[in-house]
């Protein structure tokens, strides 16, 4: 069994309206050292394969079908084995 | 008796619940900024619906940190009568005045339909104008209505009767055990999912809604008089 | 801050920002006009209008104002076929979005956009942004925004990128209309093989105003203040004017610009903020950045009020780091707005944008000298001559071509199934069908009902919303069949507007306009602009039979990518309901109300819904319209409505009679037996898409009145049934031809389409 | 100038509706070797501080109030010099 830590992030280059709302609030808090915030996804997707090469090779292929939309995101993973 | 609906940005069914409240039960009521941090004037507070700081991080999360909201948890302090409606819901789980947590739907995508609940307890304030045990229409809309609380908060609510409302028949997010509203310990703060203001004439689908806001005067009315 | 008085002579400006950027030189040595989309004679031109070379930045701006997008270059001398005008209408075409008055001292603002291009490449943010310029362009009147609908065209549903396309398409404009609150009541879907590799998502937006708050995208009075209001300038959507204006080829996803995402949360605020603005009077005019952002705001806004315009970009909010004039002046970020304001009143506009903690900055002043100019960094980036970035934008005539395809199906028989199939089976059959099974899937998705004035919701004929304060109420809807106008585009044009002031006309109102959205291939195919040509002429013709102007619209050019999607005009209509006591909906309410067909029915299976699915394709004429006659049942229609004599209205469309009566029988599960002669075949005449038909369901003490009315009016209207019990029967010429329980129709058709979605989709 | 990388999950006794439906679209899409996904949130907050240690606490003190919720969510977060 393996575990992936996939994490999916906007590209930099697009708006994160949910980032600026967070930094705002921080900032309303008195977190005003906060000089940015942006906001992605985690997941933790546990799978069998015989080895980590095939794991691997099969969490990338879901993050890009799938869990994250290469437009407007990128994403990186590590594995993890037998968790 | 006096209503007031705090409005933070990205408050949207404020002005409805206004509505409801002047054409449903004709008494004062004001849409309050979420800057200002004195309710001491009213005797009712309605956390409208809406995507209050665009739902950003979580439902209700940001705007709980308004100023209005310490009046809010003031205002529930003496007993005053505290309606969370949908995102207003949400506020008052994140402030805790509430037990619980939202999550999103289970199915992942908002639901905007006209559910059957049934009223589980008609001795709240909110309730007193329906049957124990009736089954009536009411309006959802939301993504995120999903309510979690653990077993052991799940079994006190159920033992102190605080679940007000469930989903009848088909569960629309997969809340637990079926939950669309709840009380607080006191009874005087309610927080749904539906949306009454949007049930107070046939024309609407239903009219149900508007038996909550006229149990809620009758409650107030009828323990201070009609001020 | 850029100087308030004026420069009489021309400014000095920079050949280059940086050094990536080309020369003027080099811009017409390598031809590198190009690469933004201009050609030579046009490149030309712009040498011409300004004296001298264009410089990269100048450049930028002609290609962007002179995109079809911005222009209209290919479609304005088609455009110009449109009735425009009546009594009613307050704005026309030409500003943010049309309005017509509606009595009281009320007006209703209404426009359609499309966002296909967007929703192709990215369709959550794609469509999301679609639905927040339009309600902008509705905002920017002046107008509170009331409503919502869509109209969407994607492939068929068994493809799974499709799935994916349509099912993202949907979650975002429900995510932009249900956080800013404004309910989407209506809209239309239709799945086609044309579509596929080309999604359509068409927006419309409608508000309402008091007449004495009706505002113009205006820059006047010399030395006004221009501000800058709304999200910070990235550098995303660039060129997304252009292309939108371009086919999506194979390379598509390397030219596209850098998607823009939205956010109705900063929508929401600059809503509130800018009708507030409005209600204080302190405004001289306000635009929305759209297509081509700053530049076609601030370009139009001069060229509106016959003035000239400086801008320094060094004041616009930015949310990058070091962009170059070209990026700031052609970022399409979303949610941002232009407003003149009368000089002096700065700070009362700060005070109410400062509530709405709203970023803004005074980016420019009004000028009288007719020139566009811009500054960066001490330095004239762009000197331009307004009016020749807007009226003098060019103009191409184009001629049309008859298709190959058009002269071949006057040869095809379309006046019986091309298959032996029984009406039961082919109800069941077309009911199945994502084109006309139930669109609950989609419209449960969106919030229809909140601001509490949704009368009639998702799922009628046409959405009716109440106005507060007021008796009336005004109902809403958009068609448009891309099949009936493939097969003959002037029929299938007048044909959309036709229904649309049907499903209005059904729901209890008068018609009253128009907005439409024209999506078509690329013009430049004389193939495709002889269906532009057609289609506008028959939409032109039904306006002006119904008297209907149209007040606003938007045109879609170059929606190819493997082949070129049928013709699809889609119509926006809106249409008021003098008293809310009219309002009606499709669903028969009591057992014992007489059903009466109004119309007549011919064989016309012609680009219908039964030949889609029986041939696979639609060929031959599709049903032909006399606007007359349709006019004469909207008129009967509405008298017998107000007369208070109808219980229920639903037209005939997509699947024909069969369909009309179950869709009737759905909502409370109340069947129908209906008794039918013809000299018609049964499936024929219960499938035919013949026009101008309507089935209204009315109680027993007014049929003798009702009827009477029919016989002075000389419309055909034929006694068919009777509403009663849970199954719907039909028995064409004293054989029973179709017995189905309600209940099991119903599920075939709202099962369709949520069954379809079930199977997986990928990006 | 410190950045914060915030992983906030839902707790493990929390049912986790998004990671349930990301495993039936992986499931659906072939991929059967998918045993669980759980679907968390990951911020990254860029702040001015002293030292690592103001840095950290101040960044502890944000998620309790204010990044995760308790009743639902842990939380957990590394921070890196100078980004
Ligand atoms: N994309 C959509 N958004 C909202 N409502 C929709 C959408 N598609 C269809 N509907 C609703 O479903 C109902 C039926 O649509 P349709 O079959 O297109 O009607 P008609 O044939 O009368 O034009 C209408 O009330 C329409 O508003
Ligand atoms: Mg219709």
């Amino acid at each position: 069994m393996y575990k992936a830590i996939i994490t999916v992030r906007l590209k930099p280059s697009v708006l994160d309206p949910q980032g600026s709302a967070v930094k705002g609030s921080l900032h309303s808090l008195g977190y005003s050292a906060v000089q940015d915030v942006r906001v992605g996804k985690t997941m933790e997707v546990w799978l069998e394969a015989t080895d980590s090469q095939e794991a691997e090779a099969q969490v990338d292929a879901m993050c890009r079908k799938l869990l994250a939309n290469p437009v407007i995101e990128d994403y990186e993973f590590h594995l993890e084995k037998g968790a | 008796m006096r209503f007031a609906v705090p409005v933070f940005p990205g408050s949207n069914c404020d002005e409805d619940c206004a509505k409801a409240v002047r054409e449903i039960l004709d008494r004062p009521v004001d849409l309050v900024w979420h800057k200002d941090g004195n309710l001491d004037a009213y005797d009712a507070i309605i956390l409208p619906g809406g995507f209050s700081y665009g739902d950003y991080l979580r439902t209700g999360a940001l705007a709980r940190f308004s100023p209005v909201m310490e009046a809010v948890a003031k205002a529930a302090d003496k007993g005053k009568l505290v309606l969370g409606i949908c995102n207003g819901f949400q506020v008052l789980l994140e402030s805790g005045l509430l037990p619980g947590a939202m999550r999103v739907n289970d199915h992942l995508k908002f639901r905007c339909s006209i559910q059957t609940l049934r009223v589980e307890n008609n001795q709240s304030p909110f309730t007193g104008l329906y049957q124990a045990g009736e089954e009536i229409q009411l309006p959802i809309a939301h993504g995120e209505g999903n309510y979690y609380c653990d077993q052991e908060t799940l079994d006190k609510l159920e033992v102190q009767g605080q679940i007000i409302f469930r989903y009848s028949g088909q569960n629309p997010n997969g809340s637990v055990a079926g939950i669309a509203g709840i009380v607080n310990r006191r009874g005087n703060v309610l927080g749904l999912m539906p949306h009454p203001e949007r049930a107070i004439y046939d024309w609407m689908g239903s009219s149900d809604g508007a038996r909550m806001f006229q149990s809620m005067l009758r409650y107030w009315e009828g323990m201070h008089g009609a001020a | 801050m850029v100087q308030p008085e004026q420069q009489t002579t021309a400014v000095h400006v920079v050949e280059r920002v940086t050094d990536q950027e080309p020369t003027p030189t080099q811009i017409r040595d390598g031809e590198l006009f190009q690469e933004v989309g201009l050609n030579h004679e046009e490149y030309q031109q712009i040498t011409k209008h300004l004296g001298r070379l264009p410089n990269w930045t100048e450049l930028g701006i002609y290609s962007v104002m002179w995109s079809e997008h911005c222009s209209y270059k290919n479609s304005k001398p088609l455009l110009k076929r449109f009735p425009v005008e009546g009594p009613q209408v307050l704005q026309g075409p030409g500003e943010g979005a049309g309005a017509i008055d509606i009595g009281d001292g009320q007006a209703v603002v209404f426009k359609i956009e499309s966002h296909n291009h967007p929703t192709a490449v990215e369709p959550f943010q794609g469509a999301a942004t679609g639905v927040g310029g339009i309600i902008r362009d509705v905002f920017s009147m002046g107008a509170r925004p009331v409503a919502l609908l869509n109209s969407l065209r994607f492939g068929p549903l068994s493809n799974s990128r499709v799935r994916y396309l349509f099912e993202h398409a949907v979650a975002g404009i429900a995510h932009y209309g249900n956080v800013i609150g404004i309910p989407t009541v209506g809209g239309e879907v239709d799945f086609d093989d044309s579509y596929e590799g080309n999604p359509l998502v068409n927006a419309m937006c409608v508000g309402v105003l008091s007449h004495d708050e009706l505002q113009k995208g205006v820059a006047k009075g010399v030395g006004n203040p221009v501000i800058y209001v709304g999200a910070s300038t990235g550098r995303d959507g660039i060129h997304g004017a252009t292309f939108a204006s371009e086919e999506l080829g194979e390379d598509a996803e390397e030219k596209r610009p850098s998607v823009q995402a939205g956010d109705p949360f900063m929508e929401k605020l600059l809503l509130e903020a800018c009708i507030e603005l409005v209600k204080k009077g302190i405004l001289i005019g306000i635009q929305d950045m759209g297509a081509a952002g700053l530049t076609c705001s601030s370009a139009e806004m001069a060229s509106k009020g016959e003035t000239g315009m400086e801008l320094d970009l060094d004041q616009v909010p930015q949310r990058e780091t070091g962009m170059t004039p070209y990026e700031i002046l052609l970022s399409e970020s979303q949610e941002r707005m232009l407003l003149v304001v009368e000089d002096g009143r700065e700070a009362e506009v700060q005070e109410v944008l400062d509530k709405w903690e709203l970023p803004s900055a005074v980016v420019g002043r009004v000028t009288n000298d007719n020139r566009y100019r811009i500054r960066h960094q001490g330095r004239w980036v762009a000197d331009i001559p307004v009016q020749t970035l807007v009226d003098d934008a060019p103009v191409v005539y184009r001629t049309g071509k008859e298709p190959e395809a058009y002269r071949q199906n006057a040869g095809i028989r379309v006046d019986q199934p091309s298959v032996d199939i029984h009406p039961g089976e082919a109800l069941n059959q077309v009911l199945a069908s994502s084109n006309v099974a139930s669109k609950r899937w989609v419209y449960e998705q969106y919030d229809h009902m909140v601001r509490t004035s949704t009368a009639v919701r998702p799922g009628s004929d046409a959405a009716v919303v109440v106005l507060d304060g007021l008796d009336k109420a005004l109902a809403m809807c958009t068609d448009g069949n891309g099949r009936y106008v493939y097969l003959d585009p002037q029929e299938g044009g007048a044909a959309a507007v036709a229904e649309a002031a049907r499903n209005v006309v059904c729901s209890g109102a008068r018609p009253l306009g128009i907005t439409d959205c024209l999506n078509f291939g690329s013009p430049e195919k004389p193939e495709v602009f002889w269906q532009l040509e057609g289609a506008v002429d028959g939409m032109s013709e039904a306006c002006r039979q119904l008297e209907t102007p149209v007040v606003g619209g938007n045109v879609s050019l170059y929606n190819e990518s493997k082949g070129t999607i049928h013709p699809t005009p889609v119509v926006g209509m809106v249409g008021l309901v003098e008293s809310r006591q009219h309002i009606t909906t499709q669903a028969f309410k009591e057992e014992g109300d007489l059903i009466y067909l109004l119309g007549e029915t011919f064989a016309e299976l012609g680009g219908s819904e039964l030949q889609l699915i029986l041939d696979g394709k639609v060929s031959g004429r599709p049903p032909k319209i006399d606007l007359q006659r349709e006019k004469k049942l909207h008129q009967v229609i509405l008298t017998a409505i107000q007369k208070g004599w109808v219980r229920s209205a639903h037209d005939c469309s997509s699947g024909g009679l069969a369909v009309t009566l179950a869709e009737s029988s759905f909502d409370h599960e109340l069947g129908a037996r209906v008794e039918i002669e013809t000299a018609l075949d049964a499936t024929t005449y219960l499938f035919s898409e013949t026009q101008s038909r309507a089935v209204l369901s009315i109680p027993q003490e007014y049929a003798d009145a009702f009827q009477r009315l029919m016989e002075e009016e000389a419309v055909p209207c034929a006694k068919i049934g009777e509403v009663s019990g849970s199954c719907l029967t039909v028995e064409v010429n004293g054989q029973q031809v179709i017995d189905a329980p309600v209940k099991e129709l119903k599920s075939i058709w709202e099962g369709a389409i949520p069954c379809a979605m079930n199977a997986s989709s990928t990006n």
